[in-house]
């Protein structure tokens, strides 16, 4: 069947929610509308008002009671609306989402999925295209992953729902259209590892989220330089998986890192870090980034000139080789 | 009222005030007197359906692929404009992004509203220049601006007042909670003007709050809560002329509930036969705050061809310059992206600058 | 009390709830009625001294260098014990930092809260085995947890009833707001247990709030508020399980405000000498909550040397346990600071892991 | 004189308010009290309860209410009374604080002075050793400073209230005891500039806020391994000070960075994504990073085994050299 990424979500959703009855579902709209992305949609007819319910419009309160609930043995997978509208909740992530395992002593779980449609690329209004995953990846006691695909979507959905770690799930909002194959339920590679997208030897791309489509356009595109471009998807980003990455800088020497969110420590940079350590030796130019920049997110008619394309990365490769 | 308030009930919100009778009689409340001349009931008739033209016409542009997205707001125009007629000039207003009516009242310009709405640029206009604040997308954050804007007029003893405009919903987050404790605790000259039109995107009120009312939060923070009818203009400008003089006078903060109904979708990208039913919408247009005060204007013999033509013309003429303005209007310089990131030295940007250049510069050889 | 209020008046305060009289003599309040036996009256005396004599010796070994830090709970054992007193042994309790009494009377081992104070490990109790969650620093978010949790029970269809305690500081923020907000719209059996020391530190009740009782924002949340004496621990007792055999019954949340007084240093890092007079402390001491009950035993003569041995004894032995416990207690391995990071997989942290021990060896060797 | 660090930042802020009478000090306990760490001392008798007040438990409307005053044309310096409880004003620092100016283009000026006093080492209860610092400096908008030293606290200070930016204050607690004989005022370089405090050529430790202490203490150790070590005072973290670093990175071509934050997205990801790049022929060895680990702060008992100190520092220089 045909599935878009959105609907992956839903079905992840609905599968597990049919298998294990403690799973909840909570947010702003995501109930009787079924989330604005309509990513909720039919569980509440599906499974009532109990299981699916929308919550006042208090996003510490969500993610507060979300704890609350998980404390209680239920597994929370509560929405936050858009990216830029997390931020009420980041005592709540921070503070205890993160920590209460390890404050506990090991004697609390935290088996929330929290979701969070981010990135841009849509031509919103402001604080709907927020790329705010590296608050999180530099959280300890969180973990952080998105897929790319429709398949992962799903299947990385259902990984995290039986997770008893807290796990940030970001949905790369402007994929949620994105259209695939495929036959559910669906397994692919365990949500902490890295996947290649494409495997190549001139340059590796490292992307993740909405930024993978748009490196596998410019490896497609690269093709007419006569560059083989690898392509790699980093599906987890806290923890990474430094050994994927590091091999692929070991085959080609080259690393561009690709991603929407501002460059100052963005993901980017802890991707250089790590490379130019484990790698060092193998490095035929530096760890490049590919990024938006380190301005606010602008207004929908200049996104475009904000957002990295196949441009902007076709000239950090071009950078690289000539280094 | 005054802000020794002997007996702690009184702040506890009384009935639903509303002046206009069926008939169009008005009725003065006993708390909440009011003078109004004749022309300014025909100034605020003209107000409503100008801001129902304009609103109407950014509903089109969104259609036309011309706006990145537009809220309206349909059937809260009485609240936005009897509550803006309340206030002098230099009285500020900290918006929502459904803020049209008062912005209009307030002088601003719609092209510039509709160029945020657009995409063009995040906020355009100066807010010092009509007292008005940007557009706020983050629920409830300007009403924290709007106390500390208002502790900060009476730190330097302007007798000025702020009204901070928010959502049903917006009563739910801890940033409203937070504001009305400051406002309280430091007697600020600020009227939470709650614009309740019972919907929060697809949730309704009830999911919002288990009280009795929203003006019954009030009390909460030792302020008086007052409820009025949103649709009934003279009621909402009574209730907030009487709150807004409180403040100016050093009788400290208020909230205003005005009950309304969005009688649109939440935005253009919302699909409310989701969630509410077309006769439930139905119903609430019966209750329109411009046929409401119509009926004043008729039992005064205030209405007659001229003004209609006179208002119809204003409103072809202002929804006609939004239209030029706005349709396939050019973005700005890419480039100003960089211009206000910061007062001080940006040079840190520059590399930044220069990457963009060259693929602008690029973009323009290839092109 | 029902759920079903015809009068919003009804949600409320009325009066401060005292049901101690000046003379020990015990005249109950009529809206909230209680059986009482003579044992449990000494009980409550014992869990007083007990708690105010394992404080007593926190302060000690605080001041020994023994703890990194410790709040005190003097003046306001009555308020804990009383309300502790209200629930059964599955209800749940959400602790701020200050709870020692409640802890001890949910039968908490002192040791493992002095554990915490000392800095050994961050939270060292099972919440799940004596249904009490761990001391909560960020203030109020406690709350939510506690709101979400009593969310959590009725959707399993438990009649357990859940306590979110906190201070009066703690009703300005955000997350209080919020988790009354939930409460008050999903009908949770939770009880917000308020204790009002009169400060936040250093900063009195009137910086926190202009409403004329915090049990006054109640209302604003669609459930009752009402206003005890904390320092009467029959009052408390009284009100507390009022309200949570409502919130049992699904009668839904309500709002306690225990009118106490922190006698003691915000923490023993503090120094209260700064912001109020020692007069002001005396005043309050003379309203002390053990004195109080000790009035009520020797008016019922409850109360004899046997008594007053046993209970001495056991503070003493309580103390002495919890000073050999902690007095010079070695740290715990520090490796385990990397165990509970997650559940899952934590290879990832391996080399921090490898780095540590390295250096664990090497601090060995060179001593 | 002899002044601490905490006097320091006390006297730069009253002689600001003595100057600037729309210099307004608020938080929680800064008033009565003159703050937990009496860095508010005396200003509330100085200056009045209007110019310095304590305000309701709240801190998103600390920071949501200086923001108003500051359209309202005054000059807020208002504090968080933690690092651990700055999470609470999260969305209004980073959706407004950081943006304001943005988006009013350039209509709007933020002339706020947020104190954090940061940083573990003093033996506290948890959330009051927390180095967030990251989560600011990835945020565009916002300049964030750290002062090492008692001289440069003052200087530092009057020059962010002096700022029509929001500037991030962060404060080195475990320093605020730290002495140093100086005349007031004292004007030390502009804030945005590394300043080197200690030469060497063996290898560059870099440092900022209270870990400079420590990397000057491990340079003094490591000359008994005859190691001239530089070392590298960044005072500025966002925006960084890439000219400064570059150059110690091209002259010793070893660099470490030191900070207690966690590892993942600390302020050395930024720094070795940096000198990888801008100092990529020069370096003998990857850019090391000395850091807290990726997990949440320990308790009391455990911090000095979490927080580097000279002897982690030692053996990464010492990992550098025999790279
Ligand atoms: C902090 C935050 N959370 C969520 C949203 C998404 N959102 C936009 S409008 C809205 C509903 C607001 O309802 P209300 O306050 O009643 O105002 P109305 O739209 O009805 O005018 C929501 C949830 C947001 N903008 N900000
Ligand atoms: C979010 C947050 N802000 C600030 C603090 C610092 N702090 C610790 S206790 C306290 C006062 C709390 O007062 P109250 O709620 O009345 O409780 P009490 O200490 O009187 O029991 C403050 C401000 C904190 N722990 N958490
Ligand atoms: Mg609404
Ligand atoms: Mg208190």
């Amino acid at each position: 069947m045909t599935v878009t990424l959105g609907q992956a979500i839903n079905h992840a959703l609905v599968d597990a929610m049919q298998e294990d009855e403690r799973v909840l579902v909570f947010g702003e709209d995501v109930g009787r509308l079924g989330g604005v992305f309509r990513v909720t949609d039919g569980l509440q007819q599906k499974f009532g008002e109990e299981r699916c319910f929308d919550t006042p419009l208090a996003e510490s309160g969500i993610v507060g009671t979300a704890i609350g609930l998980a404390m209680a043995g239920w597994r929370p997978v509560p929405e936050m609306q858009f990216d830029g509208f997390t931020y009420p909740a980041f005592e709540q992530i921070v503070s205890h989402l993160a920590k209460l395992r390890n404050r506990s002593r090991g004697h609390l779980r935290m088996p929330i999925t929290l979701r969070i449609p981010y990135g841009g690329g849509i031509g919103a209004v402001e604080h709907h295209s927020e790329s705010p995953e590296a608050y999180w990846a530099h959280t300890a006691g969180l973990r952080v992953v998105t897929p790319s695909t429709p398949s992962d979507a799903y299947s990385m959905m259902r990984e995290a729902i039986a997770s008893d770690d807290p796990v940030v799930f970001l949905e790369p909002k402007r994929r949620y259209w994105m259209k695939e194959e495929l036959e559910l339920p669906v397994t692919t590679a365990p949500a902490d590892q890295a996947v290649i997208r494409r495997h190549g030897d001139t340059a590796t791309l490292i992307a993740y989220g909405p930024m993978v489509r748009t490196a596998l356009d410019a490896a497609d595109a690269a093709e007419a330089e006569g560059w083989s471009l690898e392509v790699v998807d980093l599906r987890s980003l806290a923890p990474l998986d430094i050994a994927t990455i590091t091999a692929s800088a070991e085959k080609t020497g080259r690393i561009v890192v690709v991603h929407e969110a501002s460059r100052t420590l963005g993901l980017g940079a802890e991707i250089a870090a790590i490379v130019q350590q484990e790698a060092f030796y193998s490095l035929e130019a530096p760890v490049l980034r590919v990024t938006g920049f380190d301005t606010p997110y602008p207004p929908a008619m200049l996104e475009r000139y904000w957002l990295p394309g196949i441009d902007r990365i076709l000239d950090a490769v071009q950078q690289s080789l000539t280094w | 009222m005054s802000r020794q308030v002997s007996n702690p009930d009184e702040l506890l919100p009384g009935d639903l005030v509303r002046v206009i009778e069926p008939d169009g009689t008005v009725r003065q409340h006993d708390d909440f007197p009011f003078d109004i001349e004749d022309e300014t009931l025909v100034d605020l008739y003209r107000q409503m359906l100008l801001t129902r033209a304009v609103d109407r016409e950014a509903i089109n542009l969104q259609r036309q692929g011309q706006l990145a997205v537009y809220p309206s707001c349909l059937g809260q125009e009485a609240a936005q404009v009897g509550a803006a007629r309340a206030l002098r000039n230099d009285d500020w207003v900290f918006p929502s992004y459904r803020e049209l009516g008062f912005a209009l009242a307030r002088g601003i310009d719609p092209i510039r509203m509709m160029h945020v709405y657009r995409g063009t640029w995040l906020g355009d206009h100066d807010p010092h220049e009509h007292s008005f604040g940007h557009i706020t997308i983050p629920i409830a954050t300007q009403v924290l601006h709007a106390t500390g804007f208002a502790m900060g007029t009476k730190l330097d003893g302007k007798d000025t007042v702020t009204v901070a405009c928010c959502g049903d919903g917006a009563t739910s987050e801890g940033d409203t909670h937070e504001a009305m404790t400051f406002a309280g605790v430091f007697e600020a000259p600020v009227v939470f003007f709650v614009q309740n039109n019972q919907y929060a995107i697809s949730v309704p009120l009830e999911r919002q709050t288990a009280a009795p009312t929203l003006a019954h939060k009030a009390i909460g923070y030792g302020m008086p809560g007052v409820r009025c009818d949103g649709n009934d203009v003279l009621a909402t400008y009574a209730v907030m002329q009487s709150v807004v003089n409180r403040a100016r006078e050093g009788g400290g903060p208020a909230m205003v509930e005005a009950v309304t109904y969005r009688r649109e979708a939440h935005t253009t990208s919302d699909d409310p036969t989701r969630y509410r039913s077309d006769t439930e919408v139905e119903e609430a247009a019966r209750h329109d705050p411009v046929d409401r005060l119509r009926l004043v204007l008729d039992q005064r013999d205030l209405r007659d061809d001229t003004v209609e033509r006179e208002i119809a013309d204003e409103c072809a003429a202002a929804t006609s310059k939004v239209r030029a303005a706005i349709y396939d209007a050019d973005h700005d310089d890419p480039m100003e992206m960089f211009d206000h990131v910061m007062a001080g030295d940006t040079a840190f940007l520059d590399d930044q600058r220069a990457q963009l250049r060259a693929e602008l510069a690029a973009d323009a050889a290839g092109s």
